[in-house]
C-alpha cells in the first residue's frame, strides 16, 4: 500500500487534526465525533448546512467547510456512513434558529444514518431537515434499487444552499433550491485504476493495464461496464453520451461544466478533458457558462475523472457566482 | 430453549469474537461488488463491545442488550451501524425485564429485530442483503422448537439453513446497499451481510455450551 | 499508461486548450508559442512576471497565471525546457516600461533556454531580468554541479514577486522580494510512485511495493536515496529532518509550511503529513504562522509529496497574505 | 576530407534518421538517471528538419546548416535545443561562404559547435556529457586527417573512439544536466548524450558515401 499513513485505523482522525492546524483561526475540530465546523457557527440568522459522509472523497466533505459553504462536516470512516450519534451530535452543535439542514449523498447507509439521526434531532425539538443528493447517470434501473447515487455534483448543491443560507433564507427555501440544482445536476465517472483504502490495504478491484471502468462509483463499486482504455476523445464522448441525454441538456442550455478528478489523476489531464468537452458541448449548441476543474469529489488515490453538468437558470447561475471560501485553500 | 443472562453473554460474545476474528474476511467479501469496508466498520464497533465487556449493565438481558446495541451503533458506520445496532436494540426490547426467558421470547426478539433492519433499510426478502440468510434461519428455529429440538440441535439447524441461504444469494441480483449499483455484475458472488450471518450461527453452534 | 490522453505529442498543446476554454474572459492563449498569458498583460505601469518551465508539473506554472501571481507561463513539453524562441517570443509579448521578469527554475535546460531569451531580449531592447529558483535541499554537493533544483518552492517566489509587482515596484525591488524569498526557502520531496510521462508510456523508474525515494526530483529523477516505505510519522522526520537544519530554522522562527501533492496523492494524506510537521514544529518552537496543503509543483501522476518551509518576516509575509487569483480557482 | 554541399546535406540526413529512429532508445537511456526525454526531445526538432528537407536554403554549406540549426532550436526542448541548436549554428558559421571546403574547416567548426556547447553549458570534459564522446571524436578525425587517412576511415575512427568514450562514461559521476542530482548513484551507466553521439558517427561511418 502506498499511501502516507501510520496507524490505518488513525487516518481520519489523523487527517481531521491536519486540518484543524492549517486553519486555526476559522475551524473548530471535535476529536469525539470526527466534527469539522466553521468556528463561528452555529449563527442564529442562517441555517446551518451539514454534509456528512464516508472519508476518502477529500476535498469533499471535510475541507468544503467554510462561509458561504458547509458550516460543518460529519466524515465517517473511509467509505463508511458516520455513525447516527455523531450526526445527531452534529446537528445538536450546529442547531440555530433557522434550521440545521443535512446534505446527503444518497446511499443506504448515510440515509440510515441521516434518518436517525434527524428522528433524534427532533426529538430535542432541533429544526431539522434531510436533502438527499443523487446526480449519478451510472445508475441504471434505479427506480427498483436504492436509487442513484450521490457524487461530484453535491458540490454544486452545497454552493447553492451555503450562498442561499448565507443571505438569511429560510430552510424551506434553502430546501427548495438544493433540490432544485440536484433536480439539474447529471454525473458520470470513469476510473483508470482502483483504489486502495488505508485499512484494507489492498486495491478494492482490479483493473488490467489496459482497462477502464465506466460508470464507477466513488467507492470503488463497479460500474456500468468494464471496457478497453480509449483515447481522451473517446472517453468524453462516452461520458457526454450518458449525461447529455439523461435530463436532457439541449441546444441553448446554459451548463456549468466540471472535470472533477478521482485522486489519482493529475490536473493536466483533467484540463485536457474539460477542453474536449467544452469543445463538443459547443459543437451541440450548449453554452458552458461556469468552468470547474480539479479534485471535488475523490475516492482515494483512484485515477480517474467524472463530468458533471448542471444546467443553469439566473438562480442557480447566481448563487454558484456568490462568494464562498473553504478550508482547502490555494493561497 | 429457555436462556437467562448468561446465555445471552454467551451468544454476544461469541458474535463479538466471530466478527473480530472475521474482519478482513468479511472486508474481501464486500469488495467482490462493494466497498470492502463491511469487516472493518463491524470490527471497530465490536472491538468496543470487547473492551468493555465487563462493565456493562447487567440488571437483565433486555438492558445488556440494549447497552450493547447502543455501544456498536454510537461507533459503527456505513449501512451496518443502524441495521446492526437497530437489530441489537430490538432483541434488547424483546428481553427487557425477563430475567429469564423461553424459547418464543428469543423468537419474538429476532422477528422484531428482523422488522426493525426492515424498517431502516427497506430490504426485502431476495434482494440480497444479510435479511436473506436471517430470516430462514429464524424460521428454522421456530420449526426446531415446534418440533421439541434441544437448543444445540436448534442452533445447528438454524446455521446450516443460513449457510445454504448465504450461498444462494449468489444467485441473486443485489438490490440494496452499494452492491445494487452494479445491477447484474451482482450475480455470482455471496452477499457480504447474509454469509456474516451464516459464519457467525456456524460459530455459535460450534461451541454451543455442552456440545 | 493510464492516462486519459489523445496524440502523447498532443498532450501539452491539448492541456492549454482546456486552460484557455476554462477561463475565457481572462486568459489569452497563443497556440504558436504554448503561451498562457493574462488578458490584460502587459501592464506599463507593472513588471511582467513571466515562468517558464517544462510541464508535467501542474498547476505550476500554466495555472499560476492570474493577478497577483504569474502574467504569464511558458511552458515546454512534458519535462523539457520550452525552446528558448518560445521564451523569446513571451518576453517580447510581455515587455512592459517597468521591464519583465523571467522566473527559472534552476535546471540545465531552463537556465540555457531563459538566457539565450535574455540576450534575444535585450538584443531588441526589452528590459528584462531573470531570477533563478533553487530551494530543493535533496541536491548535495550542490556547489561544484549545476546547483540545487527549482521545485515547489516556486509557488512562495511566485506569490512574493507577483504581489510586489502588483503594487507597482521597479524591476529591482521586485527581483530584490524574488531572491529573498527563494533564499529563505527550502523543500524536500518523497515519492511512493514513479510517473509516466505521455510521450514514453512508461514509468520513468521503478520502485517496489515497499520502496520509497528520499529526495525525488519533480522530474522523477532519483532521490538521496531508495529506502523501505515508513509510517508517515517517520517520513515526516525525515523531511524535517533534511530542511530544518539546512537554512537553518530555529526556535522562534515563523514560516510558512507547504505540504505539496506530487500528483497521485490524495489530499487526504497530504492534509495528514501536514498535521505531524506542523505538531513537530510546535514542538521545536517553530511557528507555523501560514499553512499550505494541496498541489502546487507536481510531477506527473507520481504519488508522493514535499514538504516547504519559508522563513517569515514582516515583508515576506505581508507579500503572501496579498490577495491573487489563478487559472485554476475551486469556485 | 574536402566537401561540398552533397556532404553536409548527406551528415544532415543521415544525422536526422537516426536520431528519428533512436527516439525510444535515446529516451530509455536518458530515464536511467535522468527523466527520459531527451529521445523525445531530439526528435521532435528533427522531425521538422525531416519535414522541410526540400525547403533549406542550400546557398552555400554554411547556410544550409545555419538553417538547419534554427529549425532546431526552434522546437527542441530540454537541455537538448540549446546544445545541438548551437552547435550546428557554429557549424553553419564556420562553413558561412564556402561551397567547397577542406577537412581543415570541418575540425575547425567541429571545434567552433564544442565552444559553443561549453559557452552554453558550462561543461568540462569527465562531467559526463555529450563532449566526453565528442571531444575525444574530434581529436581523432584530426589524427586521422593528419595521418592521410581516407574520408571513410577518417569517420570510422572517429565512431569507434566515441563508442569507446561513450562506454567510458558509465564510470563518471555526473556534474552537469538532471542526471548530475543523483551524484554517485549516476556511476554505472552511459550517458545518453554521448552515446547519442556514438550512435549518430557508427550510423554516418556504417553508410558514408562509396564505402
Ligand atoms: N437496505 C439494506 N437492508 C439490510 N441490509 C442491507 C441493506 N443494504 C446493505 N445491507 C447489508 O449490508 C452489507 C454491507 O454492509 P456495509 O459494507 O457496512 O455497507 P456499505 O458499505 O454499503 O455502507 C451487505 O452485504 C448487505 O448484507
Ligand atoms: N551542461 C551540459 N553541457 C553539455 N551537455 C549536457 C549538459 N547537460 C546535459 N547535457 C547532455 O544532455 C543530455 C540530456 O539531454 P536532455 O534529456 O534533453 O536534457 P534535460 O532533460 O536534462 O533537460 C545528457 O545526456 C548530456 O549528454
Ligand atoms: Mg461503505
Ligand atoms: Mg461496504
Ligand atoms: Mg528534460
Ligand atoms: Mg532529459
Amino acid at each position: 500500500m502506498k499511501k502516507f499513513v501510520n496507524d490505518p485505523k488513525q487516518f481520519v482522525p489523523e487527517m481531521l487534526k491536519g486540518i484543524a492546524l492549517a486553519n486555526p483561526d476559522t475551524i473548530t475540530y471535535v476529536p469525539e465525533y470526527n466534527l469539522i465546523m466553521r468556528a463561528d457557527a452555529p449563527n442564529d440568522d442562517k441555517v446551518s448546512i451539514v454534509q456528512g459522509s464516508g472519508s476518502g472523497h477529500e476535498p469533499a466533505h471535510v475541507m468544503a467547510v467554510g462561509p458561504g459553504m458547509l458550516d460543518a462536516a460529519c466524515p465517517g470512516d473511509v467509505f463508511a456512513a458516520p455513525p447516527a450519534d455523531y450526526v445527531f451530535e452534529t446537528a445538536k452543535r450546529l442547531a440555530s434558529e433557522k434550521g440545521v439542514l443535512l446534505l446527503v449523498n444518497n446511499y443506504t447507509g448515510d440515509r440510515m444514518a441521516f434518518e436517525m439521526a434527524q428522528e433524534l434531532a427532533e426529538a430535542e425539538d432541533i429544526k431539522c431537515a434531510t436533502l438527499f443528493i443523487d446526480d449519478d447517470v451510472a445508475v441504471q434501473d434505479s427506480t427498483w434499487t436504492v436509487g442513484r447515487r450521490g457524487v461530484a455534483g453535491n458540490f454544486f448543491v452545497i454552493k447553492a444552499v451555503g450562498a442561499k443560507a448565507e443571505q438569511g433564507a429560510d430552510l424551506d427555501e434553502v430546501i427548495r433550491v438544493g433540490e432544485k440544482v440536484n433536480s439539474v445536476a447529471r454525473t458520470m465517472g470513469i476510473a483508470l485504476t482502483a483504489c486502495t483504502p488505508p485499512a484494507k490495504g489492498a486495491p478494492l478491484f482490479e483493473l488490467a493495464d489496459d482497462e477502464m471502468e465506466v460508470g464507477v462509483g466513488i467507492h470503488g463499486e463497479p460500474g456500468r461496464r468494464r471496457a478497453k482504455l480509449v483515447s481522451a476523445d473517446e472517453i468524453v464522448d462516452e461520458l457526454l453520451g450518458a449525461v447529455v441525454p439523461d435530463l436532457p441538456f439541449v441546444a441553448g442550455d446554459r451548463v456549468a461544466l466540471m472535470i472533477n478528478g478521482l485522486g489519482g489523476t493529475p490536473i493536466s489531464e483533467l484540463y485536457l478533458l474539460f477542453g474536449i468537452a467544452a469543445q463538443r458541448l459547443a459543437d451541440q449548441g450548449i453554452v458552458v457558462a461556469r468552468s470547474y476543474v480539479g479534485e471535488y469529489c475523490t475516492s482515494l488515490e483512484m485515477a480517474g475523472a467524472s463530468l458533471t453538468l448542471v444546467r443553469l437558470d439566473d438562480e442557480i447561475e447566481e448563487l454558484l457566482a456568490a462568494p464562498a471560501s473553504i478550508v482547502n485553500r490555494i493561497f | 430453549m429457555p436462556g437467562s443472562l448468561s446465555d445471552v453473554e454467551y451468544v454476544v460474545r461469541s458474535l463479538t469474537d466471530t466478527v473480530l476474528e472475521n474482519e478482513r474476511y468479511f472486508g474481501e467479501l464486500d469488495a467482490v461488488v462493494g466497498d470492502g469496508d463491511f469487516g472493518y466498520s463491524l470490527a471497530r464497533g465490536f472491538e468496543i463491545v470487547a473492551e468493555n465487556w465487563d462493565d456493562f449493565d447487567r440488571t437483565d438481558p433486555g438492558v445488556f442488550l440494549t447497552k450493547v446495541a447502543m455501544t456498536i451503533s454510537a461507533r459503527i458506520g456505513g449501512t451496518s451501524g443502524p441495521i446492526w445496532g437497530t437489530a441489537v436494540l430490538r432483541m434488547g426490547t424483546a428481553l427487557k425485564g425477563k430475567p429469564t426467558f423461553e424459547a418464543a421470547d428469543v423468537i419474538a426478539g429476532l422477528r422484531a429485530a428482523v422488522a426493525g433492519i426492515q424498517a431502516r433499510g427497506k430490504a426485502e426478502l431476495g434482494d440480497k442483503t444479510l435479511l436473506d440468510a436471517l430470516v430462514p434461519a429464524i424460521d428454522t428455529l421456530e420449526q426446531q422448537v415446534a418440533a421439541g429440538a434441544s437448543p444445540a440441535d436448534a442452533v445447528a439447524a438454524m446455521a446450516a439453513t443460513a449457510r445454504r441461504c448465504a450461498d444462494d444469494t449468489a444467485q441473486l441480483q443485489a438490490r440494496r446497499g452499494r452492491a445494487s449499483y452494479t445491477g447484474e455484475r451482482s450475480i455470482g458472488s455471496v452477499d457480504a451481510g447474509a454469509t456474516a450471518i451464516a459464519v457467525i450461527l456456524e460459530r455459535l453452534a460450534e461451541q454451543w455450551p455442552g456440545q
